[in-house]
């Protein structure tokens, strides 16, 4: 029996199954639901490491199963995927030991965690896709188990973020489906191929194809936040904070980020993509997206949509990476994936135990919170100069990749792109660490919850300092075996250099 | 011109009739005659057509189609003068609301 | 000792401190100042070099130690224990607040001071710049704060400079080794140009070189005196070193530029002279006695940038230089710390006053601004949704579907379209 | 055991087995709960034991007591009606299961014995293979549709009735005629006699135009729809189910049979007039269900738009005949399971609240939350999400519109989906919303619940298996060979 074509799905599994039981457990069954959580996100970690374990080998791990007459539903690990999978297995793990202290004694959880183990299967499932159709399949999945959680609150403001999420996402669906069978009515194909699947096409497709590759960055630009398609994301910050934290910064931009970068990689490859000429297009959105979005959050004076709006600029950092078209370019792309979820997965954690055990939500209400905080605050800076590319922290990594690359293929305007989004970064973080740890407390605090002599609960703690050592980690080793940047380089190589 | 066809024109005028009614009559019970006006309209077509040759015996499928087309439409009948009576009952009058007016 | 433990020690002396900045370990251990520098002057009285780079570490990069380092760690090493010694951090309370930022600033000075490679540098300067921040706001007033403020904003432009700088060395070569850098550079003529700019200009805002001062006079006199003490050898001499370690000097030879750094001292030293007959305060002595003294090393590094030779010739001079800027600003602002203390903030205020209406104006402007783009934004929001007003005749419009739809369900309409329906799918083959 | 088992005819007990049924509900109505639910079970068996027989030897041909064409009843099941009646007898059986307990007791005696009939006229019309019987069972399923239809028994069911009624006669009037016009001239009532025989004149075009348009106003094709929204949404929840579910459906089969075996050899462009029908039906459609306040009425709308996508196979199928009518046939098997579900799933939220309007929803995704899943996945699949049924029927259309580049459908398929998710996020959202009126909740029973997710739960499953089902239609391959496969 061969159990390797069986991993792939036994890891999407891991999460389906335990948020499927979950739906069904009454609300004071906490202790299982807790159990239920975490067997499955170790039992993830544990087929997910073994399958890094095996890729680096060079064992093949794909699971096949006969959807339509000629189409299959594909999952199978490369280190593109893996990249993805690993980073939303580790934060999913991550995630809901925070989630479990976040949400203590609120009502729903089982409804809550419910969808959120069918999120991150959706995520898992995006990320292990191995042609189009399963890449579909999932994205749409993820739409849909993303909304709920979206209205979870049942307020009315809530329910109509949810209806402006909808409104994105459904559209962006559409045009993916609509690319997605015209591309199969082209080629016959949707098998993910390092270096595309589309060469043999003649000349007279050429429209066709740019249309079409329009399409799906339209498509997956929805859920990248890409401008002006980024409205729905600060809308969305109304979830609960683990909901933000992993699917808003993480999961659900990033799904659209892998796909951009699918599609450039594995649909068109990047040379086809380059001679249609659509990738300094995208270059340059993505840079109008960095600007815009780090523009945007100057002005937020709500902790969570300046957070947010932060994500719109950094995701770009991937699009852009991918659009360079280098392949030290496409190291940076790859590796800001992994990155950016990690620093801003820590930012979110922290804003919510600001909300959470003192009821902060404004900027303004930060000040001197350092003393009150400081292990969550400390977190915090190490996430928020992550993402203004301080050195050594992972931002400044993914950084230099795409400045290196962009001045490799001889696009210098690059450089200012990223020089320009830093200063603003800084512009928008730095004046909170200083609120933080110099100003002194003016007010007390909104809402204080007591937690004894501890700053606050320990499930809500741990999480962000974890992920804030994991960014700290990612940058100082960066060379280490199997840190992201060695696994984007391997993914580089694979897509420029091998035969 | 044979009577076979002469038969045939009648049954469609029949049917045409019947429609004609069924658009422009507003009470209910005008509409279901009109509705077996025009059923008898197509018996009528098929039983004068029953005689495809002249003067041979004619084609028995179709005596057995209209048998049985005569007694789905009594019954059809029963159930929509049934509930002409409910309708009746319930809103004072045999029409449709948005015909009222007419 | 063997080269491993050696090597290790090496990690261990940059390691320590920033291991210290945790409270647990900082409040339980007596005198943790003086502890975290102990290991640092252990290496300075080390003999021999030593160069460990683990290969997972950044991009491969790593630190070193050999007789030039030497000069500067020494100088290092004497300020930060008088530091120590004068303020005595920790002994003050109990617990406080700012430590952490002490020893996180020292990790990153030890860093910068054993870097190898540019990489490192730039991560320990960046760490040391940053948290010096911290000891800069030390006193938690409205002027510091103010200071705080101009260096953070010289900080981060200095920062993306360099980092433009260390990108562009990065292309030209893998190996970011100081030595390989320069020979790199030297091989490349019109990169290299851009490189230098960008590093003169990145560590000149760093050092506060004249004309880029402006922040070393404001947070020397608002700060308190522990980061005046440090002032000298932390941001300064740290950015001395970095344009002698990463330009590209003895190379090929930089003429022009060379001649604009010269001529950049040279005005430096006159401003100053000027300055001190007219309205010098004898608290920014020694801010600016440090300005004028990193002219002057702009005029050694604008000849030696010039002049390659000369560079091969003096260079041995240049480390020693930097260290005993650091030491001597050191001192003398030590000994401004016992002639005059704290009167300073009420009486002289002219500049400080002068400042703040630069920095409160410039901030009010920013503010405005924001308001401004934000009413701006409300207005052409409102235009649009004036010039969509007509938009709202589509609600009446909303009743359209229905009455159409009624239109449909009405019966005679209905059984008309469906006759219509028949005729024209009988038609149609005709047709 | 084996051989014997395989040989009984089944497709005589999916037709008898409801018979009886039936009429012992009615002459036992105390214990017509028991003995309906026994027969609709009955009817599951058959039907799969059919569905056995006829993967295993193929198309599967029956004379009624031993008599042929032309005085006695021919059976006929291949793929298409296979399929059809497997529906049929699964979303029977979801709707018995609800209605053990949605209706009152005097409303059992009532209920069972039509709902029985209905669906011995639904099997005996899947399983016709003449005109004339096609007739006769269109017409039974018509009358017992409508009775079901006024069980609610208020005014505004039996205008609708009414109207319905009406309709159904003058559909089954005009098919008739065509079915007379048909046998004049060829001699045969046999669809597969007809087929060979048929040529075109002036009489073909005639029954052509009646039956087709006699079938279109029986399937509701817009503007034909008129009958439709009031009738669905006033009857009782698991009528309104099966009306949209199977017998809107019943009709379109006849006119998809019909059209492959006989019409296809008439030169004709209607093809395209139903495209262009089917697409103003998608779009006006789901306009209508977008406007609608009440959550019975914007499902009965919903299936106004579903039947426009049933309609744009017509224009789809001149080059990719295979692919378009797969595609059409899988969108009937799924918007039978889910569109049921989702009338279900709104009979208890209306049983819940005791009211349908969707602005006074109350936090129904806690209390109701089987009731809400039931309608979020039947909603999936009617906007055509994966992983749904909707969703393959959707891709194998959107496949066909492309390589054919037509760009319209493929643009009314997509305006089309999203507004499903429009309206069905429209009820979805206030799911979790507090009303701004609360009110005594009612209670509903949990088969209520689960009948509603078993549905919608199968209209889900059916996007895993489409190449097993997808093989299933090919058997006696009703699309005609030769085509050259996508």
């Amino acid at each position: 029996m061969n159990w390797n074509a069986w991993i792939p799905l036994l890891v999407v599994a891991s999460s389906l199954l335990p948020g499927l039981i979950i739906f069904r457990l009454p609300e004071e069954r906490v202790r299982t639901r807790i159990t239920l959580n975490l067997i499955g996100a170790f039992l993830k970690l544990v087929l997910v490491g073994w399958m890094l374990w095996g890729v680096y080998q060079g064992q093949h791990f794909e699971t096949r199963l006969a959807l339509l007459p000629d189409l299959d539903l594909v999952l199978r690990a490369g280190p593109l995927s893996l990249i993805f999978v690993s980073l939303s297995t580790v934060l999913w793990l991550v995630t809901t030991v925070y989630a479990i202290g976040y949400l203590e004694n609120s009502p729903h959880r089982s409804r809550f965690f419910g969808f959120f183990s069918l999120c991150v299967t959706a995520t898992v499932g995006i990320a292990l896709s191995g042609n189009l159709i399963t890449f579909l399949i999932f994205y749409e999945l993820l739409t849909l188990s993303t909304y709920p959680l979206i209205v979870h609150r049942g307020t009315e403001e809530a329910r109509r973020a949810g209806q402006t999420y909808l409104a994105y996402t459904i559209f962006g669906g559409a045009l993916l489906l609509l690319a997605t069978v015209w591309l199969y009515t082209l080629t016959g194909s949707l098998e993910f191929t390092p270096r595309g699947f589309i060469h043999g096409l003649g000349e007279e497709h050429r429209t066709a194809l740019i249309i079409i590759f329009a399409l799906f960055i339209t498509g997956f630009g929805v859920k990248a936040a890409l401008v002006p398609l980024h409205g729905w994301l600060p809308q969305a910050m109304i979830a609960p904070a683990p909901v933000s934290a992993l699917l808003h910064a993480v999961a659900v931009v990033k799904a659209g980020a892998f796909g951009i970068i699918r599609v450039v990689y594995d649909v068109f490859g990047i040379e086809s993509a380059a001679e249609l000429g659509v990738m300094s297009p995208l270059a340059w959105l993505a840079a109008v997206t960095i600007i815009y979005g780090s523009l945007r959050a100057l002005f937020q004076n709500d902790l969570k949509r300046r957070l947010a709006f932060s994500t719109i600029s950094q995701v770009s950092y991937i699009t852009l990476g991918v659009a360079i078209a280098g392949p030290i370019a496409t190291i940076g792309g790859v590796v800001h994936l992994v990155h950016q979820g990690i620093m801003k997965i820590t930012l979110f954690f922290c804003a919510g135990n600001l909300a959470e055990t003192l009821g902060i939500h404004k900027i303004s209400e930060m000040n001197g919170v350092g003393h009150r905080m400081p292990w969550t605050m400390a977190a915090f800076t190490v996430g928020a100069l992550g993402m203004i590319g301080v050195p050594p922290i992972a931002g400044f990594v993914s950084k230099w990749y795409l400045g290196l690359g962009a001045l490799e293929v001889g696009e210098g305007w690059v450089m200012f792109v990223l020089a320009g989004s830093s200063l603003l970064n800084a512009a928008y973080f730095l004046p909170i660490l200083h609120r933080i740890w110099f100003r002194k407390q003016t007010a007390a605090w909104p809402h204080e919850h007591n937690f004894g002599n501890k700053e606050t609960a320990w499930a809500l703690l741990l999480p962000p300092v974890v992920t804030a050592l994991m960014a700290l980690a990612a940058g100082l080793v960066a060379s280490a075996p199997f840190s992201p940047l060695e696994w984007a380089q391997l993914i580089a190589q694979r897509e420029f250099y091998q035969p | 011109m044979n009577t076979v066809f002469l038969y045939a024109l009648v049954g469609i005028g029949l049917f045409c009739l019947g429609l004609f009614a069924l658009i422009v009559q507003a009470h209910l019970l005008r509409k279901i005659l009109a509705i077996n006006i025009m059923g008898s309209g197509v018996f009528l077509i098929l039983v004068a057509l029953a005689r495809r040759t002249e003067g041979g015996i004619p084609d028995p499928v179709p005596h057995a189609m209209v048998i049985t087309g005569i007694v789905v439409a009594v019954s059809a009948t029963a159930l929509a003068l049934v509930m002409i009576l409910k309708v009746t009952e319930s809103s004072g009058q045999p029409e449709f609301p948005d015909e009222e007016s007419k | 000792m063997s080269n491993e433990i050696y090597n290790i020690f090496l990690g261990f002396v940059v390691a320590w401190p920033l291991l210290l900045t945790i409270p647990a370990l900082h409040t339980r251990l007596p005198w943790p100042c003086f502890w975290a520098i102990f290991p640092a002057a252990v290496l300075m009285i080390l003999p021999g070099e030593a160069f460990v780079a683990p290969s997972w570490f950044l991009f491969g990069t790593g630190l070193g130690v050999n007789s030039e380092a030497r000069w500067i760690l020494a100088m290092t090493v004497i300020v930060w224990s008088m530091t120590v010694a004068v303020v005595k951090f920790s002994s003050e309370q109990t617990y406080n607040f700012r430590t952490p930022f002490f020893f996180l600033t020292l990790a990153g000075n030890l860093g910068a001071v054993l870097a190898t490679d540019l990489v490192v540098f730039v991560c320990a300067s960046t760490l040391m710049g940053y948290s010096f921040y911290g000891l800069l706001l030390q006193r938690r007033n409205e002027s510091s704060y103010q200071a705080g403020k101009i260096y953070l904003i010289f900080l981060i432009i200095a920062d993306l400079t360099l980092f433009d700088a260390l990108l562009l060395a990065a292309f030209e070569t893998d190996d970011l080794r100081f030595e390989s850098v320069r020979q790199a550079m030297t091989s490349t003529a019109d990169t290299s140009i851009t490189y230098l700019w960008l590093v003169l200009i990145g560590f000149g805002l760093k050092a506060g070189v004249w004309p880029f001062h402006l922040w070393l006079i404001e947070t020397f006199k608002y700060s308190s005196w522990p980061a005046r003490l440090l002032l000298g050898s932390v941001p300064v001499a740290v950015g001395l070193l970095g344009i002698v370690r990463w330009a590209p000097l003895g190379g090929a030879t930089y003429y022009i530029p060379g001649l604009i750094y010269q001529g950049l001292g040279i005005v430096a030293l006159l401003y100053i002279i000027i300055r001190a007959f007219s309205r010098i305060q004898i608290t920014e002595i020694p801010a600016w006695t440090i300005v004028a003294v990193t002219g002057l090393c702009n005029v050694a590094l604008g000849v030696g940038l010039a002049y390659p030779s000369l560079w091969h010739k003096y260079q041995y001079l240049v480390y020693p230089l930097i260290a005993l800027t650091g030491v001597f600003t050191m001192f003398l602002s030590y000994g401004l710390s016992r002639t005059k203390d704290e009167s300073i903030s009420s009486t002289h205020r002219s500049s400080l006053n002068m400042f703040k209406a630069w920095s409160e104006n410039w901030a009010g402007l920013m503010q405005q601004r924001k308001q401004n783009i934000k009413t701006r934004f409300v207005l052409l929001w409102g235009t649009v949704v004036l010039k969509f007003k007509f938009l709202h005749c589509f609600q009446k419009w909303g009743i359209a579907p229905g009455v159409l739809e009624q239109q449909l369900q009405y019966w005679p309409n209905a059984i008309t379209l469906f006759l219509i329906l028949v005729i024209v799918v009988a038609l149609s083959v005709f047709l | 055991m084996g051989i014997t088992f395989i040989d009984f005819p089944w497709a005589i007990a999916l037709i008898l087995l409801p018979l009886t049924g039936g009429l012992s509900c009615f002459l036992w109505p105390s214990v017509s709960k028991i003995l309906g639910l026994v027969t609709v079970i009955g009817v599951m068996l058959s039907a799969t034991g059919l569905g056995w027989l006829v993967i295993d030897k193929g198309v599967y041909h029956y004379l009624v007591g031993g008599w042929g064409a032309p005085l006695g009843i021919e059976l006929y099941v291949d793929g298409l009606s296979l399929l059809m009646l497997m529906v049929t007898a699964l979303v029977a059986l979801g709707v018995s299961i609800y209605s053990i307990h949605y209706f009152e007791l005097s409303y059992q005696r009532r209920f069972w014995p039509l709902w029985l009939f209905l669906l011995t006229a639904l099997n005996a019309l899947f399983l016709s293979a003449d005109i004339f019987n096609l007739y006769v069972t269109l017409e039974l399923m018509g009358l017992a549709a409508v009775a079901l239809a006024t069980l609610t028994g208020s005014h505004d069911a039996f205008t609708a009735a009414m109207r319905y009624l009406l309709a159904t006669l003058l559909g089954s009037l005009a098919f008739l005629f065509g079915v007379v016009l048909l046998y004049h001239s060829f001699g045969s009532l046999d669809i597969a006699v007809l087929s060979e025989r048929f040529e075109s004149n002036i009489t073909a075009w005639a029954a052509f135009g009646l039956i087709s348009a006699g079938l279109v106003l029986k399937t509701a094709l817009f503007p034909m729809h008129f009958w439709l929204p009031p009738a669905h949404a006033n009857a009782p929840a698991p009528v309104s189910a099966v009306l949209s579910a199977l017998v809107v459906k019943a009709s379109f089969y006849i006119l998809l049979r019909l059209w492959l075996e006989i019409f296809s050899q008439l030169d004709t462009d209607v093809d395209i007039l139903f495209g262009f029908l089917g697409s103003i039906a998608i779009i006006w459609g789901s306009l209508q269900a977008l406007r609608q306040t009440r959550i019975k009425l914007l499902v009965a709308y919903s299936t106004v738009a579903q039947v426009g996508y049933l309609f744009l196979a017509f224009p789809l199928a001149e080059k990719v005949g295979v692919t378009a009518w797969s595609a059409a046939v899988y969108l009937i098997l799924s918007h039978a399971l889910a569109k049921s579900a989702m009338f279900l799933a709104a009979g208890n939220l209306l049983r819940f609240g005791g009211h349908d309007r969707i602005a006074d929803l109350d936090r129904v995704a806690q209390r109701l939350p089987i009731t809400v899943a039931a309608f979020a996945l039947a909603g999936v699949s009617i906007m055509g999400l994966p992983p749904s049924g909707g969703f393959i029927s959707k891709w194998l259309l959107l496949q066909s519109a492309l390589v054919q580049s037509q760009w319209g459908l493929v643009g009314v398929m997509l305006i089309g989906g999203v507004l499903a998710a429009a309206y069905i996020f429209k009820v979805l959202g206030r799911a979790f919303t507090q009303a701004p009126l609360p009110h005594e909740p009612g209670v509903v029973p949990a088969t209520m619940e689960w009948a509603a997710l078993l549905l919608a739960g199968g209209a889900i499953l059916l996007g895993f298996f489409a190449s097993e089902i997808l093989a299933i239609i090919e058997i006696g391959s009703p699309f005609g060979a030769g085509e050259v496969k996508l």
